[in-house]
């Protein structure tokens, strides 16, 4: 359910292995049919003919790509049951892997970057296998620049550009409208609620550790909380399941308070570590939750199955209930169980949003025009698409093909 | 004294929430540990009493169901085995429901597996179903386990034209041309019917694309839960149907049992795991209809 | 069955219990199973972090005569040192570039990875023609891009939902709650089945009422 | 100086990650993080462990209430940590896998640990039914629709769905629950996928830049120490 699993349970990448039995055993069953020779009586089929290696682009040279033309006798009924490719540094072929019929590619990627080697591939038939004819020498080597990646470079550009231009935009002083979000407008009144009340307010920063954004924004988020926590003097309770998270909230805390000029009311067992262990983790936050009855919970990072049982033993005891989190399959579970929610997105742009800094509202703009481009992305493709299936012109058969060669990652 | 039980527990979450009702009729809020206690009885009760529901079989699996059951007997079905023993609890009922169903039919079944942690589940299935409940049929006449070939899609490209290009033998070692049921069968063309049961990568989506499609042979199997809405799109197109999850099994034994007497005492593990889930689900149904009468009720009482 | 095998049946069934027990409510019970709980799996993952981090992937790497890249590893060991420098007060502040450079490498990385696979991928995804196939197929179509393009709309934060973009927003903000509600629905089979797996224990392996 | 440095490592570090996609000879770089990541969450831990033994340890000398659990909680790390780092009955010794069969960290892992995990795991089942109970209440427009998903989606998953609405004839069958719940999970939810997954890239491109530029800093603490 989590990302991160203890590594120490380890399962068997069993796809892993399935790739690679094939190998394995078609090798073995080629090798020996191959040690025939092709002494049988059977008449042999032609050879795979036009083959070339190629060094594989935008790679360290880790890959050569060999290509070939089928052999004619490779059709359906026909004698040829696979291929086999063989490669030679110096004289002697040897074999590096056999394949299915009607295959005509294949990446070699047992090889030494900067060695020419030759290629060359057999058809094979019951009873034998013929050759093709032996390729120029070639040699794999590295790539600076991956080219294939222009596209997500120029858009990427384009969006980052957009936040940049919008953050340095705002330091001159500009106003932006940003629209209210009710879960964040929401985080005055729950914390004033607490003081109302003299009860805590429990922070979970979800069990993901730093290595996560989804944990960054979560603490992103603290930090402003922690400044109205430190300003009124409230209790703030905040365990946590990652010793680096630990580490982090605290100094987010600490900043906090010595910002409202008390760093005497700080003090470290605000934050505490209980345990590595997604439910063990669990376990004890419920544990924490009936016992010192916070007035408000905050959940506000990566959260897996776990966030149910937090937002319902929550509810439980009567706290408002801040969600955030980018697990879409958690969300579903949030939105019904809490008070408010912030969905995917908003939860990035909550530390900006609370800030109130031009800077940081800039970069709400920015990626705004992001998902103008998104949008502008879906609408346009889709009408050069529809149109272009219906045969109006080829304009539009370019723009869509445009389109997609724009939006394609290839890797 | 199992069905005394059985009645006594039925009819306690009968009155319980008739009982509900009443309170949330007067706009009442049920408290916490009742809803518990609700759902700890509805899901212990049919486990130990071994309460089962008659499944109706829903469209796309009856579509699955109606396919084998009207192809004409004696028809070509291959069944391909595609998952590893974690998977199992949950698809095999499947397979075993399929090859109880096509031998009743008296089809011709081939069996067969891409998954290389599968090897031993088709075998079993062999001894544990064919040659147990169907006694009289014969190993290479009326049906054949040809086994497990590495290569995922691969080998799928490659037996479309022909089988023997990559099965020599069954997995008894017997020359496939000596055996009667595959006398004029070269390639998955000439089935009449492919059945995938998986849960992953190869499963059901690969023999449409790389089978079903390309050959125009009727497609249709079974999957587990969690990939199940990634196979949905191909339905009915290109998938003749599918079996989601263990209701979706749960639903074809059901069928299978009203269709075929003799199967009155097949084992139907698939219906007994959705005993516990259905009650729940209808009790889940339930909380949600008595929360909205009392949140109505309840704000009009305010009002 | 052996002493010791019925011992642990018997210790994992009344530590289930102590975990329920916690539905009805918090009680000496659940917090002996709570305490063990967290004692156990942080020592577990205490020993997961020796072993498989500090022992295989630093000290075996360090170690090994034909590692090529040995440095790579001892990178991470002096800023894991920098990081306990928070013992100590007057260098505590050194502590931070380990974090820094934590932060600074998991904005990066994460930044790469969502833009391609969450927004590149889903919009060529979404490039489709909707004209295509029965009446059926063009209305859900166009139900999938207009939904995906209406739920963008909700997530803009610097327009003010109003007018036709606010209906829009709407709408988007809809499709989301059917979203949500869909995998709701579709997740409480799967969580049930948990549920049956301890009960099935219980009645099973320890009170052996069903077979 | 002492808060500039670190802003910029951050800056460094998260442009040159951001860099390195487009250049294949830097590609297993953000690997070599994940390695270096892994070994500092090593050191981490003395801190959080370190934490926990503390605080525990404070409750049981100063005893606080419940410093009974505090002990239980010692002694379970303790145990732990102990048979883990001597590998203790581990049938292949020191040179075993610590999870090896037959050890007595693994028996612990069986007994206690995996017992409990699945327990905690399983009270969803009755956290999902609390949840319907109470979260799915037609109070608005967004409510209801959620309510209706919800609800049409669980009556997919019982036999009921299919009795209800078995008389829809053929020509409509995308109105039968079955079919109903199938088009919702394939059409509608892809599109509110699609715009979250969206809208989530966009929102970490904007985070991680504000942290990389250094606009965003409250994590860093503070100058004055």
């Amino acid at each position: 359910m989590r990302s991160r699993r203890p590594p120490i349970a380890a399962f068997v990448p069993s796809l892993f292995i399935l790739n690679l039995i094939p190998f394995i055993f078609l090798t073995a069953v080629a090798q020996s049919d191959l040690g025939t020779g092709e002494s049988t009586a059977m008449v042999s089929p032609e050879p795979p003919t036009g083959v070339i290696a190629l060094d594989h682009v935008y790679d360290c040279g880790e890959m050569i790509d060999i290509s070939w033309t089928l052999s004619a006798a490779d059709t359906a009924g026909g004698p040829v049951t696979g291929y086999e490719i063989f490669r030679a540094e110096a004289d002697s072929f040897v074999s590096v892997s056999v394949l299915p019929l009607g295959t005509n590619t294949y990446s070699d990627e047992k090889i030494i970057a900067g060695t020419p080697y030759r290629y060359r591939v057999a058809a094979l038939y019951t009873g034998g296998a013929v050759l093709s004819e032996i390729t120029s020498p070639v040699s794999a080597g590295t790539e600076i620049i991956n080219w294939n990646l222009l596209n997500l470079f120029v858009i990427g550009l384009f969006v980052c550009g957009a936040v940049i231009y919008y953050i340095t935009h705002a330091k001159r002083g500009k106003k932006l409208f940003i629209r209210k979000i009710a879960g964040l407008e929401a985080i005055d009144e729950a914390i004033g609620r607490a003081t109302e009340m003299g009860r805590p307010i429990l922070f979970v920063p979800g069990i993901n550790d730093m290595d996560d954004v989804q944990t960054i924004a979560g603490i992103t988020i603290l930090g402003k909380v922690a400044q109205v926590v430190a300003a009124y003097d409230i209790k703030i309770n905040m365990p946590v399941s990652r010793s680096l998270v630990m580490t982090t909230a605290r100094e987010t805390i600490k900043e906090a308070y010595i910002g409202a000029g008390r760093p005497d009311a700080y003090n470290d067992d605000m934050v505490r570590y209980v345990t590595d262990e997604q439910f063990g983790y669990v376990a004890a936050v419920d544990g924490v939750m009936v016992r010192e009855k916070p007035a408000t919970c905050f959940y506000l990072g990566a959260f897996f199955a776990e966030s149910l049982i937090l937002a319902e033993t929550g509810n439980s005891i009567g706290a408002i209930q801040i969600a955030g989190t980018a697990q879409p399959a958690q969300l579903p579970f949030f939105v019904a169980a809490c008070d408010y929610t912030l969905i995917g997105e908003e939860l990035f742009a909550a530390s900006a949003y609370l800030s109130n800094e031009p800077k940081q509202l800039g970069s709400l703009k920015g990626q705004d025009v992001g998902k103008f481009v998104a949008m502008a992305a879906i609408i346009i493709g889709v009408i050069a698409a529809t149109l272009a299936e219906f045969g109006a012109g080829s304009f539009f058969v370019e723009l869509n093909d445009i389109m997609h060669k724009l939006f394609t990652v290839e890797n | 004294m199992n069905n005394l039980g059985l009645i006594i527990s039925l009819v306690l979450i009968a009155g319980g929430l008739i009982w509900l009702l009443v309170r949330s009729l007067s706009g009442r809020e049920v408290e916490r540990p009742i809803i518990f206690i609700f759902m700890g009885v509805a899901v212990s009760v049919p486990l130990l009493f071994n309460i089962t529901f008659s499944e109706k079989a829903t469209p796309i699996v009856k579509a699955v169901f109606d396919k084998v059951e009207y192809l004409p007997e004696g028809s070509r079905v291959l069944i391909s085995f595609d998952y590893g023993p974690s998977m199992a609890p949950e698809v095999q009922p499947m397979s075993d429901a399929f090859i109880r169903h096509c031998l009743a039919k008296n089809h011709k079944l081939f069996l067969m597996g891409l998954w290389a942690t599968g090897q031993s589940l088709n075998a079993d299935a062999v001894e544990r179903v064919i040659k147990r409940e169907f006694p009289e049929k014969v190993g290479g006449v009326d049906y054949v386990n040809i086994g497990y070939k590495a290569g995922s899609q691969g080998v799928l490209n490659v037996i479309i034209t022909d089988f023997r290009k990559l099965y020599a033998t069954d997995v008894d070692g017997r020359d496939l041309d000596s055996l009667p049921i595959f006398q004029d069968i070269k390639s998955l063309k000439d089935m009449d019917l492919l059945l995938s049961v998986g849960g992953g990568f190869p499963g059901v989506k690969e023999w449409v694309q790389f089978a079903g499609d390309p050959g125009n042979v009727p497609t249709a199997g079974g999957s587990a839960a969690v990939t199940t809405p990634l196979m949905y799109p191909y339905y009915p197109r290109q998938l003749v149907g599918l079996l989601g999850g263990i209701k979706g099994a749960a639903e074809y034994e059901s069928e299978l049992k009203k269709h075929y007497p003799q199967f009155d005492k097949m084992p139907t593990p698939g219906v007994a795991m959705m005993g516990p889930q259905t009650l729940a689900h209808l009790m889940v149904m339930a909380f949600i209809v008595v929360g909205n009468i009392a949140f109505f009720l309840g704000k009009k009482r305010d009002s | 069955m052996g002493f010791w095998e019925i011992f642990g049946v018997w210790l994992a069934a009344l530590l289930t219990l102590g975990i329920i027990s916690f539905l009805y409510r918090d009680n000496a019970f659940y917090k002996a199973c709570e305490a063990i709980f967290v004692g156990i799996s942080a020592g577990y993952w205490a020993i997961t972090y020796f072993w498989d981090n500090l022992y295989r992937k630093f000290y075996l790497q360090v170690s090994d005569p034909a590692g090529t890249e040995k440095y790579v590893p001892w990178i991470g060991f002096v800023l894991g040192i920098l990081m306990l420098t928070r013992l100590f007060k007057k260098i505590g502040w050194l502590s931070r570039w380990p974090l820094a450079f934590i932060i600074g490498a998991t904005a990066g990385l994460y930044m790469m990875t969502y833009f391609v696979s969450n927004a590149m991928v889903q919009i060529s995804a979404s490039i489709l023609p909707v004209f295509e196939g029965s009446f059926g197929d063009i209305i859900t179509n166009l139900l999938v891009s207009g939904g995906t393009f209406c739920g963008l709309v909700y997530f803009f934060f610097s327009k003010e939902h109003k007018g036709v973009f606010g209906g829009a927003a709407r709408v988007g903000i809809w499709v989301l709650m059917l979203t949500f509600g869909a995998s709701f629905g579709y997740t409480v089979m799967s969580r049930m089945s948990l549920m049956l797996g301890r009960l099935d224990f219980l009645f099973g392996d320890w009170l052996k009422l069903i077979k | 100086m002492k808060r500039r440095i670190p802003l910029l490592i951050t800056f460094v570090v998260g442009s040159v990650l951001i860099l390195s996609v487009f250049f294949p000879p830097a590609e297993s770089w953000g690997e070599d993080f994940s390695i270096f990541f892994d070994i500092i969450a090593v050191f981490a831990f003395f801190l959080g462990g370190g934490n926990l033994v503390r605080i525990h340890g404070k409750k049981l000398f100063t005893r606080k209430s419940d410093w009974g659990f505090s002990v239980v909680t010692l002694a379970g790390f303790f145990v732990m940590l102990l048979a883990g780092l001597f590998k203790v009955g581990n049938p292949a010794g020191m040179a075993g896998d610590v999870t090896a069969a037959g050890s007595f960290f693994q028996m612990l892992y069986e007994w206690i640990f995996n017992p409990l995990g699945a327990s905690m795991y399983a009270l969803l089942a009755f956290y999902v039914a609390s949840a319907s109970y109470r979260a799915f209440r037609a109070k608005n427009v967004d409510a209801t629709i959620l309510l209706v998903a919800a609800f049409i989606i669980l009556l997919g998953r019982t036999p009921l769905g299919m009795y209800a609405t078995a008389w829809i004839p053929d020509s409509f069958s995308i109105l039968q629950i079955p079919n109903l719940a199938i088009w919702i999970m394939t059409s509608p939810n892809m599109a509110g996928q699609r715009a979250i997954m969206i809208g989530i890239a966009l929102g970490v491109v904007s985070m991680s830049l504000r942290l990389i530029l250094g606009v965003e800093r409250t994590y860093l603490g503070v100058d004055s120490e």
